[in-house]
């Protein structure tokens, strides 16, 4: 089942390559983007088959399969899905067809080869979320960029290759050092057990030295931190979204980012609980960093790809300070802000995309004024906007919520740094909002530019309803977060979270207070009020903790 | 009497070779390298192996040389010509470096090998003789018959190679 | 039941959003106006419903919104007292603000008729989840919501960038509000446990009432009031609502006057037992409402604009109501936001009326002797000016008058500045109302007004790009055409509203008639259980945690007030109640009398003043250049450091010229290490030599 | 006749080269003959003898063993010679090279090869690297008309005789010091004077003969000769002398070091930690700034050769067996890359710059798609041979505890991606040239495809083939 | 009778002759003739160990460098024709077309 859903896309991939005739074939290009597309549309509808035959209330891998690979090092192929990744494969599933759709009046340089590249990266990116066997893991996770370095590439903007070239090497130099660290893990769990193995759930149990496990942690933490991107490593984001395609756009802020979320607390997290704790405040500072910097910056941008990009930079902070809160509600928020932020932001690239498809320029100076011309398009601009700057009622606000939450139980200072990331993001939002579509019409450029067609209706209609669906009814996604969020957070806190995971009851009221904890004022105070929120080791940053 | 033997095939051996490398004229240094052949062929005979000094001889003196005078004469270039400099590593200075290290090798070579004492070898000169040839031909044609085999291929393969370098264009 | 309040006007939106612009004008705005109706008729039985029930409060738990760990916060809505009043004041006056709007906007094009229509149901939902919500995230979305239709609306003519940056401004500054809500929130979370309206003051309840203590529900209250002065435009961030007055009039007096900018003011009743138990943030709350009353009608007297005069107006009422909480007579806030909801609205619907007839001039200096043209605008108008003047027997008196009176008597250390700045802005109040009314209606006409043929959408720089910022001298290109044509007063659909909300302005007082009067205030004891704990929440609270026993000494102020003034029927006491209202009374007068020295009898007297305080004057003209100080002081500089710093300097110089220069760094040692193969063999073999000694030497040395 | 089986493939595939000999000395001028196949027939053959002796630890006349370490090498040695001959066989008519001489030495040096690999005495050790050395000396020099290829030829000759004197001088001072060449006394020697440290003799010998194979495999500082030789040797010669030579040298030295050297471990490995280093750095740190296609490719065999460094100087089973899986790897992919620029190559103009390939995507997708799946391998890229061999080098030294090294080698790896991906950029995202781009015959089509067959093989399921590497050095303790 | 280190030394200091020959002179036949020097170098090495050890191998591993010794002289001396017919000349630094 679930290696289906993986190898679908590469199947279709390879199929499309045949399809698209030698070389660069214009009259198979219908053929080719059909195909594509319905492959792509059948990958969803296999993701959407395992939500639902997906149990929401265990915590376990499920799906779970399991073959000898490489037996002398105790590698598997093992895959399964829990309730963190699983939303994680719909959502790329969800957005694959949406890229595709995007690119498709802008693509028309060997329309085979993109769709290829396309499927291929699918694949490689589900397999990333099923891994569960650290070497498999890696497999994807460096394969992943191959297809990303061709689709900016060869189908960017004008400084592609730059581009391209510093997103792989960028990638690369941190995830390599990961590889290190996975192959020590492995020799450690040999060096307990006698064999060596790369099964995630075996390596949970490694019980590494002091140093070897900051040593490890860290170099995973750089890894998937690159990936995020975190502040200091952000800056590879920028060139690539820029530069990348629409699609490229979409699938790399859409997903892509969020395996770096995602490696961070389903493996750099549990594997080295002490050392995460440990790091967890730095890292969190950088988050919260991240979240004001890039706001900022991306307020001044005059690039309004280059202005998301940024501020992907600062909603994936929210994301990280989230994880390293290290309680049910922060880590929760977290793993749903990854689906808001793929979806909300996904949505924004292909606005930007179906305006840059237009005129050719991401310029904000050059627009102003569209809401006179096409007001259908900047009515689904306006809600994406909305659900990018986190109104309640949107999936912004859902995820942005809890994630606050979290971290405020966990450390009120930081939770409040970041808070004002809610009132940058309306500012930098609205700014290029209103630049764009109010004022004068005074570009004559602008003045004929059609509005929505049905091709982009499609890639809108379901985007806007994500946005909507998942503020309203968060419960529906959160449920089967729960039971793996809890899990993992035993794995580092060491804490049992079973207590507060129980199902959730729907429509309860005032009438059933959802156990007040009774404590005394002030900060400790705040921090003793959920369980699992302090963390034991306090580190040099003690101080932010208190 | 050995031991003077010794050292004067010594001193032959080293001087001719010195001026091997130490004069320019490769016709010379060709005639230098014979004569330090011949001392070196002198030492096998202190070495009980006169059947090595007169191969020295034959083949190294004789074939060898004469191949290597043959091609001195045949591109005649009585003089090396002057330093192209295309990098200071190549000039005067690079030269002496190069003598430099080489001192420092023969330093190390001389200062590890004089740790190296007699009552290293168990039996001095109360060895058995290794002078005799059919002990010689028997231990070649036994113990090292596939090395051997093996010079064959290389005598081949050298064969070919100097045809085909040296050999004129065809086509 | 409660759901069907925001969703029929909501059903309403969706259909104009979605089909408006294929629908005919009646179609869309009269949809729009039987929605918000519809809505009425519901909120009406819905409060006789709780009028029926015991509980005095109802109760609908619609789903189960967010749930994680501890945090469960159920999507409900509660109808108790206030929320009433509430919901009344919002269903009723918005039905009449839409039908006025269905007049008012008719010259909009049938795509802009909808999309205005649909904006104003969308507010209208998102107001009454505000209102009904039963914790703070709930409300927060409606909270949240108004702000963005408020954002809409103001830049409803989005082509005029003054609008456009208006709107703008109306959602950032809220959202610096909104920043304190949410810490606030999150703080109450981690104090409480719980979000729940009912369950954090039974929480509240059991904990010492933090006199001086400067403790967790201090913090949290005072976050919480710093939403609560961003949505209610109060110091420091009142200064979006004069310029939320860019949006079509109907919605200044919809949103920016009886509705949304209130929400602060219900926020602080809705968690009145919170805020008793933090008297600090009480004073701090009394002490902006107080400031920004002032401050806000020293502005209003001299503004020339008329609609930025009635938005100063609004937001100096808006302090009175602050005051009143600020105090801990929240029963009196509530009352004043009530009967302020109708004449401020009138007001505005009157200011709408003339602007209508005048092709959209606002300038006051452009008007003048409108009386005899807009007669039934005049009366309506001039009623609306005496309520809010406070003149007795008008709504605004009894309301007002109670403020004042429960300053007089609260416990604040220092009332009696309270007391004293409250009745310097009554006259103030008074002042400028009457100058409004002065030198709109009476006097001469200063320029002849074109016939209307061209209306609101003027303010569109579409037609006339002169408009484009609100005030003075923009009036140029209005009336160069159809000159000498006749003014005529406001359509039905326009006019009748404006009658209704007069009557409305003049009765509504009359729920709370205070004691002292023979009244028995009814609205105050109708309201108070809306305060204190309900008995529901402290069983679920004894429940949840036996030990809590509520000490009655710790019970919230507003029940201690009310105590008090029950009990409070001594003859000194009464005494003091009517000498205040006495003064008040006067002060009513006064105020109408300079106005009417000024700007009646002799206007040179107003401009001699005017040139003899210039100081004074253009500082006040110039709203004490608070938007300048922010921009210069704020906005520029943080564009400047993102610029310069972050973007230009970090991003671009250090990170990612580290980043580049790994990769230069490598470069150019490639360079240099290439050129040690120099091509001479006799170099590799030194290479290889080299080699070779150090290894035999590494070997030998050691 | 069991008494000769371990020498049995050499026989053949040394009777293989004089029948190519000989075939081209009765050949008219101007005929076409398949010389090529002759050698493919030999090479299969002996592979199929290597396959059959598997597991037989055979001996013979004291000197061979073709235990399973050897017969390893030998398959690679067979793979590495078969890709050769299908693509030499056009290479070879259109640069008019001496078809007869060129097959006989390819297939003397690989006699040369698979007898080092398999001799168990430092003497045949010696004699089989001159033979292969000759031959790939002469090879590299074959194209008569090119002073380049002269040049290259002469300047590996003279590097090549002066390693050897070093590496004979320390095959006599083991001699000295056991009185035999033969690597199981040398190594009982070693083993007997353990207590007291090891003689000078004995540090001696390690250092020089480390420094021969140190030259073969051209670690840093001993790698001079190699971009130099890369360059001017015919494209189709690089590719082999790149991969065979390596694999050669290697077996050797795994031989000699990890069997009779093991004693002074803790002596060589110093040694060799600081040689690998550098070899990765510098190998990676100069292909960066190459414009030539086998300049560049020439440095980053040197840095490969770094990597194979650490698993030697991990020195432990995982060690050893990822030497031979990252020979394979490196044998096949590296053929491919070179393999193709040889065959663009026309008669008079090398294709061997960078901007050669510029926009090759658009006219031949199929070569240009084949390049990049190489290229990744090369560069360490999942899925592909080369990921899979780095990471098994990378495990043996980390389970070694060599973390700095392992480190170094995965950032080298890195920046060595970004002067492949140089060439990629040439190929997808530049556009085109006037490079000439001659059709590619179907053999050579057909080795490519065997060549990126086995990458993506040994990327995907690289299982038997590491079991096979295991299992080949259990003879070598 | 002469003590072996005699002969080791002297070897050794014949090996080293050889390899500044290889660096100093710029004369392609004359660094060939280095490299003979340093294999003759061994050579000794080899006939005196084996006669200390009281073994023939010494004299027979002579031989067969004696044979390499030749294979690689006429390789070389044929590369030395052949680049000789390139460039008229001699000088090794002249040969460094291929670099960097």
């Amino acid at each position: 089942m679930l290696s289906v859903i993986v190898f679908l896309p590469l199947a279709g991939a390879i199929l499309v390559l045949f399809a698209g005739g030698r070389g660069d074939d214009r009259d198979r290009e219908p053929i080719v983007r059909t195909l594509a597309l319905a492959v792509s549309l059948a990958t969803f509808f296999a993701t959407l088959l395992l939500w639902w035959r997906f149990d929401p209330a265990s915590a376990d891998y499920q799906f779970v399969e399991r073959h000898a690979w490489i037996p002398a090092f105790g590698i598997q192929y093992l895959i399964g899905v829990d309730g963190i990744s699983l939303l994680l494969i719909v959502l790329t599933g969800f957005l694959t067809p949406l890229a595709l759709l995007s690119s498709w009046e802008s693509v028309h340089k060997n329309v085979k080869m993109f769709s290829f590249f396309i499927l291929a990266l699918e694949t490689s990116m589900l397999g990333v979320f099923v891994a569960i066997d650290l070497f498999l893991f890696y497999v994807f996770w460096d394969f992943v960029l191959i297809p990303m370095y061709f689709l900016i590439g060869i189908w960017g903007y004008e400084r592609r290759i730059y581009a391209a070239v510093k997103f792989i090497l960028y990638t690369m130099a941190g995830s390599v050092l990961m590889l290190i660290a996975i192959i020590g893990l492995a020799y450690a769990h040999a060096a307990a057990t006698g064999t060596p193995s790369f099964n995630l759930q075996d390596l949970y149990a490694v019980q590494l030295p002091w140093h070897t496990e900051v040593w490890f942690f860290l170099a995973f933490a750089v890894a998937f931190l690159i990936k995020v991107p975190l502040f200091p490593f952000h800056t590879w984001l920028p060139d690539a979204h820029v530069e990348a395609p629409t699609a490229g756009s979409i699938i790399l802020a859409g997903v892509m980012l969020k395996m770096g979320t995602y490696g961070l607390f389903r493996f750099a997290f549990p594997l080295f609980p002490s050392a995460a704790l440990y790091f967890a405040p730095w890292i969190a500072v950088l988050a919260v960093i991240g979240i004001i910097y890039g706001a900022l910056v991306a307020m001044v941008q005059p690039d309004m790809k280059k202005l998301v990009a940024y501020s992907s930079v600062s909603h994936l902070g929210f994301v990280v300070l989230g994880l390293c809160a290290m309680n049910v509600q922060g880590a929760q928020g977290a793993v749903y802000q990854m689906l808001n932020h793929g979806v909300s932001t996904g949505g924004l690239f292909m606005i930007v995309g179906m305006l840059s498809d237009r005129r050719h320029t991401r310029l904000i100076s050059e627009y102003g004024g569209l809401k006179a011309v096409m007001p259908r398009l900047v009515a689904a601009f306006l809600l994406i906007t909305l659900a990018s700057i986190a109104l309640p009622g949107m999936n912004g606000f859902v995820g942005e919520f809890l994630i606050l939450v979290g971290a405020f139980l966990w450390n009120a200072k930081l939770a409040a740094a970041a808070a004002t990331g809610v009132i940058l993001s309306a500012v930098y939002m609205l700014w290029m909002f209103q630049r764009v579509n109010f004022g004068e019409l005074t570009n004559a450029k602008n003045r004929s530019l059609p509005d929505l067609t049905p091709r982009e209706w499609a890639m809108m209609i379901p985007t806007i309803a994500m946005c909507i669906v998942m503020g309203v009814f968060p419960a529906v996604f959160l449920r089967p977060i729960e039971p793996s969020v809890n899990r993992t957070l035993e794995r580092i806190t060491g804490r049992s979270y079973g207590a507060l995971s129980r199902p959730l009851p729907l429509a309860h009221g005032s009438d059933t207070p959802g156990q007040p904890a009774q404590v005394p004022a002030g900060a400790s105070g705040v921090r003793a009020a959920v369980p699992g929120t302090d963390h034991p080791a306090a580190g040099p940053l003690a101080a932010i903790s208190e | 009497m050995d031991v003077a033997a010794f050292y004067i095939g010594a001193a032959i051996a080293v001087l001719s070779s010195f001026f091997v490398v130490a004069q320019r004229n490769p016709m010379h240094s060709v005639m230098l390298l014979i004569t330090s052949f011949g001392a070196l062929a002198a030492l096998y005979v202190l070495l009980d192996a006169p059947f090595t000094a007169v191969t020295q001889i034959i083949i190294y003196a004789g074939a060898i040389m004469v191949l290597f005078l043959f091609v001195v004469m045949l591109l005649n270039i009585p003089q090396e010509d002057p330093v192209v400099s295309a990098s200071a590593l190549l000039g005067p200075t690079g030269m002496r470096i190069a003598v430099v290290l080489s001192l420092a090798l023969g330093v190390e070579l001389v200062w590890a090998l004089s740790r190296v004492g007699p009552a290293w070898f168990s039996q001095g000169p109360s060895a058995p003789s290794v002078s005799s040839v059919a002990g010689i031909g028997v231990a070649l044609f036994t113990r090292h018959a596939f090395a051997f085999e093996a010079t064959s291929i290389l005598i081949l393969v050298a064969m070919v190679g100097a045809v085909v370098l040296a050999g004129k264009e065809e086509r | 039941m409660l759901l069907l309040i925001p969703l029929l006007p909501l059903a309403g939106f969706l259909l104009n959003a979605l089909f408006g612009r294929r629908l005919a004008k009646s179609v869309s705005g009269g949809a729009a106006c039987a929605a918000m109706l519809a809505s009425f008729a519901v909120a009406v039985a819905a409060v006789l419903a709780i009028g029926r029930s015991d509980a005095g409060a109802l109760q609908q738990d619609v789903l189960t919104w967010m749930s994680s760990g501890t945090l469960r916060v159920p999507f409900s809505l509660r109808l108790d007292h206030l929320s009433a009043v509430m919901i009344l004041v919002i269903t009723g006056i918005g039905s009449l603000i839409h039908i006025y709007s269905t007049g008012y906007m008719h010259d909009e094009s049938d795509a802009e008729y909808a999309r205005y229509f649909s904006y104003l149901n969308l507010f209208a939902a998102f107001m009454l989840v505000l209102v009904l919500g039963a914790s703070f995230p709930v409300m927060f979305v409606g909270w949240e919501g108004v702000g963005l239709c408020s954002y809409l609306l103001i830049g409803f003519w989005y082509r005029k960038k003054s609008a456009a940056d208006a709107g703008k401004k109306a959602f950032i500054v809220n959202r610096i509000g909104d920043f304190g809500f949410i810490l606030g929130m999150l703080l109450i979370f981690a104090t409480f446990g719980t979000l729940d309206f009912q369950q954090v003051a039974a929480a509240a309840d059991t904990r010492a009432v933090e006199h001086g203590a400067f403790g967790v529900m201090t913090i949290a209250t005072l976050l919480l009031f710093l939403g609560a002065t961003g949505k209610s435009a109060q110091i420091p961030l009142y200064v979006w609502l004069p310029d939320a007055m860019e949006g079509p009039t109907p919605v200044s007096a919809l949103i920016h006057a009886a509705t949304m900018v209130t929400a602060g003011v219900y926020m602080i009743g809705r968690n009145a037992v919170l805020f008793s138990h933090a008297p600090t943030t009480l004073a701090v709350v009394a002490g902006i409402g107080a400031a920004t009353a002032l401050l806000a009608g020293t502005i209003g007297l001299v503004q020339n604009d008329i609609k930025r005069v009635l938005a100063y107006s609004t937001v100096s009422q808006l302090g009175y109501m602050f005051l009143a909480m600020g105090v801990g007579a929240y029963a009196a806030g509530i009352f004043h936001l009530y009967t302020h909801a109708f004449f401020k609205a009138l007001l505005f619907l009157g200011s709408g009326a003339v602007i209508h007839a005048l092709a959209g001039e606002q300038d006051l200096r452009n008007m003048g002797g409108l009386k005899k043209d807009l007669p039934i605008t005049y009366w309506t108008f001039l009623i609306g000016a005496l309520a809010i003047a406070g003149v007795p027997l008008l709504s605004g008196f009894f309301s007002k008058d109670e403020i004042l009176y429960r300053t007089f008597t609260s416990t604040n250390s220092n009332r009696l500045l309270l007391w004293g700045i409250g009745a310097v802005t009554a006259l103030l109040t008074a002042t400028y109302m009457f100058r409004l009314v002065f030198l709109a209606f009476h006097g001469t006409r200063r320029h002849d007004a074109p016939a209307a043929a061209e209306h609101p959408e003027e303010e569109e720089p579409a037609a006339t790009g002169a408009h484009a910022a609100a005030g003075a001298a923009a009036h140029a290109p209005a009336h160069g055409h159809g000159a000498g044509h006749h003014l005529h007063d406001a359509p039905p659909s326009m006019a009748i509203p404006l009658i209704i909300l007069a009557v409305g302005s003049v009765f509504a007082g009359y729920v709370g008639v205070p004691h002292a009067l023979g009244g028995s205030n009814r609205i105050e004891s109708y309201l108070e259980p809306s305060f204190a704990v309900t008995e529901s929440a402290r069983a679920a609270r004894r429940g949840a945690e036996p030990a809590a026993v509520v000490p009655e000494a710790e019970t919230a102020h507003a029940d201690a007030a009310a105590a008090a003034h029950d009990s409070g029927t001594a003859g000194e006491e009464r005494s003091t109640e009517f000498l205040l209202m006495a003064i008040s009374i006067g002060i009513a007068f006064a105020g109408i009398g300079i106005a009417a020295y000024f700007w009646l009898r002799n206007r040179p007297a107003a401009d001699r003043m005017a040139r003899r305080m210039a100081g004074v004057h253009t500082l006040l003209l110039n709203k004490y250049y608070v938007d300048a100080i922010y921009d210069a002081a704020i906005v520029q500089p943080i564009k400047l450091f993102s610029t310069g710093a972050l973007w230009k300097g970090i991003d671009a110089g250090v990170v990612d010229g580290a980043v580049n220069g790994v990769g230069m760094a490598v470069q150019a040692g490639s360079g240099g290490l290439r050129r040690v193969q120099t091509g001479s063999v006799r170099t590799y073999a030194a290479a290889l030599f080299i080699g070779v000694v150090v290894i035999l030497g590494f070997y030998l040395w050691r | 006749m069991s008494a000769y089986a371990a020498i049995i493939p050499l026989v053949i595939v040394a009777l293989s080269a004089i029948v190519a000999m000989v075939a081209e000395a009765f050949r008219e001028p101007g005929e076409r003959m398949p010389i090529a196949w002759l050698g493919i027939i030999g090479l299969v053959g002996a592979a199929i003898v290597s396959a059959v002796l598997w597991n037989s630890d055979a001996r013979s006349m004291g000197v061979i063993r073709s235990d399973n370490f050897a017969l390893f090498i030998n398959m690679v040695l067979c793979v590495i010679g078969i890709l050769t001959m299908l693509m030499s066989a056009d290479v070879v008519e259109r640069d008019r090279l001496p078809a007869g001489e060129y097959y006989a030495l390819t297939l003397f040096a690989i006699c040369g090869m698979m007898m080092m690999a398999a001799a168990t005495d430092l003497l045949v050790i010696f004699l089989a690297l001159e033979i292969l050395s000759l031959a790939v000396y002469v090879l590299t020099g074959i194209r008569r008309r090119s002073a380049g290829g002269a040049e290259a030829a002469f300047k590996y000759f003279l590097l090549g005789a002066f390693s050897s004197a070093f590496f004979l001088y320390g095959i006599a001072f083991a001699f000295a010091l056991s009185g035999s060449t033969r690597i199981e006394q040398i190594g009982e020697v070693l083993a007997r004077q353990g207590a007291g440290g090891p003689s000078t003799l004995a540090l001696l010998a390690v250092g020089l003969l480390a420094v021969g194979f140190a030259f073969k495999v051209s670690a840093v500082p001993f790698h001079m000769w190699t971009p130099d030789a890369y360059e001017g040797a015919p494209t189709i010669v690089t590719a082999f002398m790149s991969t065979a030579v390596k694999a050669a040298a290697f077996a050797a030295f795994v031989r000699v070091f990890l069997s009779p050297l093991e004693p002074l471990k803790e002596h060589w490995i110093p040694v060799l930690s600081v040689l690998a280093a550098l070899t990765m750095i510098l190998g990676t740190v100069v292909g960066v700034v190459q414009t030539n296609i086998k300049r560049m490719l020439a440095y980053s065999s040197i840095a490969h050769a770094g990597d194979l460094l650490l698993g030697l100087v991990a020195a432990s089973s995982t060690g050893k067996a990822a030497i031979l899986f990252y020979l394979l790897a490196y044998a096949v992919t590296n053929m491919g890359a070179l393999g193709i620029v040889a065959l663009l190559a026309s008669g008079d103009r090398q294709h061997d710059e960078l901007r050669d390939f510029a926009g090759l995507w658009k006219e031949r997708p199929g070569l240009a798609g084949l390049m990049t799946i190489f290229l990744l391998s090369l560069g360490g890229l999942p899925p592909t041979a080369g990921f899979i061999g780095k990471w098994y080098i990378f495990s043996a030294a980390v389970q070694e505890g060599h973390y700095w090294l392992a480190i170094i080698g995965v950032l080298t790896s890195v920046v060595s991606v970004f002067f492949y991906l140089r060439i990629v950029v040439m190929m997808y995202m530049t556009e085109g040239t006037d490079a000439p781009r001659p059709p590619v015959a179907a053999t050579a089509l057909a080795g490519l495809a065997l060549a990126v067959i086995a990458v993506l093989y040994l990327g995907v399921l690289p299982t038997r083939a590491l079991d096979l590497a295991l299992a080949s050095i259990s003879t070598i303790f | 009778m002469v003590g072996l280190n005699h002969y080791l030394i002297l070897s050794g200091i014949l090996f080293a002759i050889g390899t500044a020959g290889v660096f100093v002179r710029r004369n392609l036949i004359t660094v060939l003739l280095s490299i003979e020097i340093m294999l003759n170098a061994v050579n000794l090495t080899f006939v005196a160990v084996g006669r200390y050890r009281g073994t023939v191998d010494g004299q027979i591993i002579t031989f067969f460098v004696m044979t390499v010794a030749a294979a690689e002289a006429a390789v070389g001396l044929a590369l030395v024709i052949s680049l000789f017919r390139h460039r008229e000349t001699l000088n090794p630094d002249a040969f460094s077309s291929l670099k960097w």
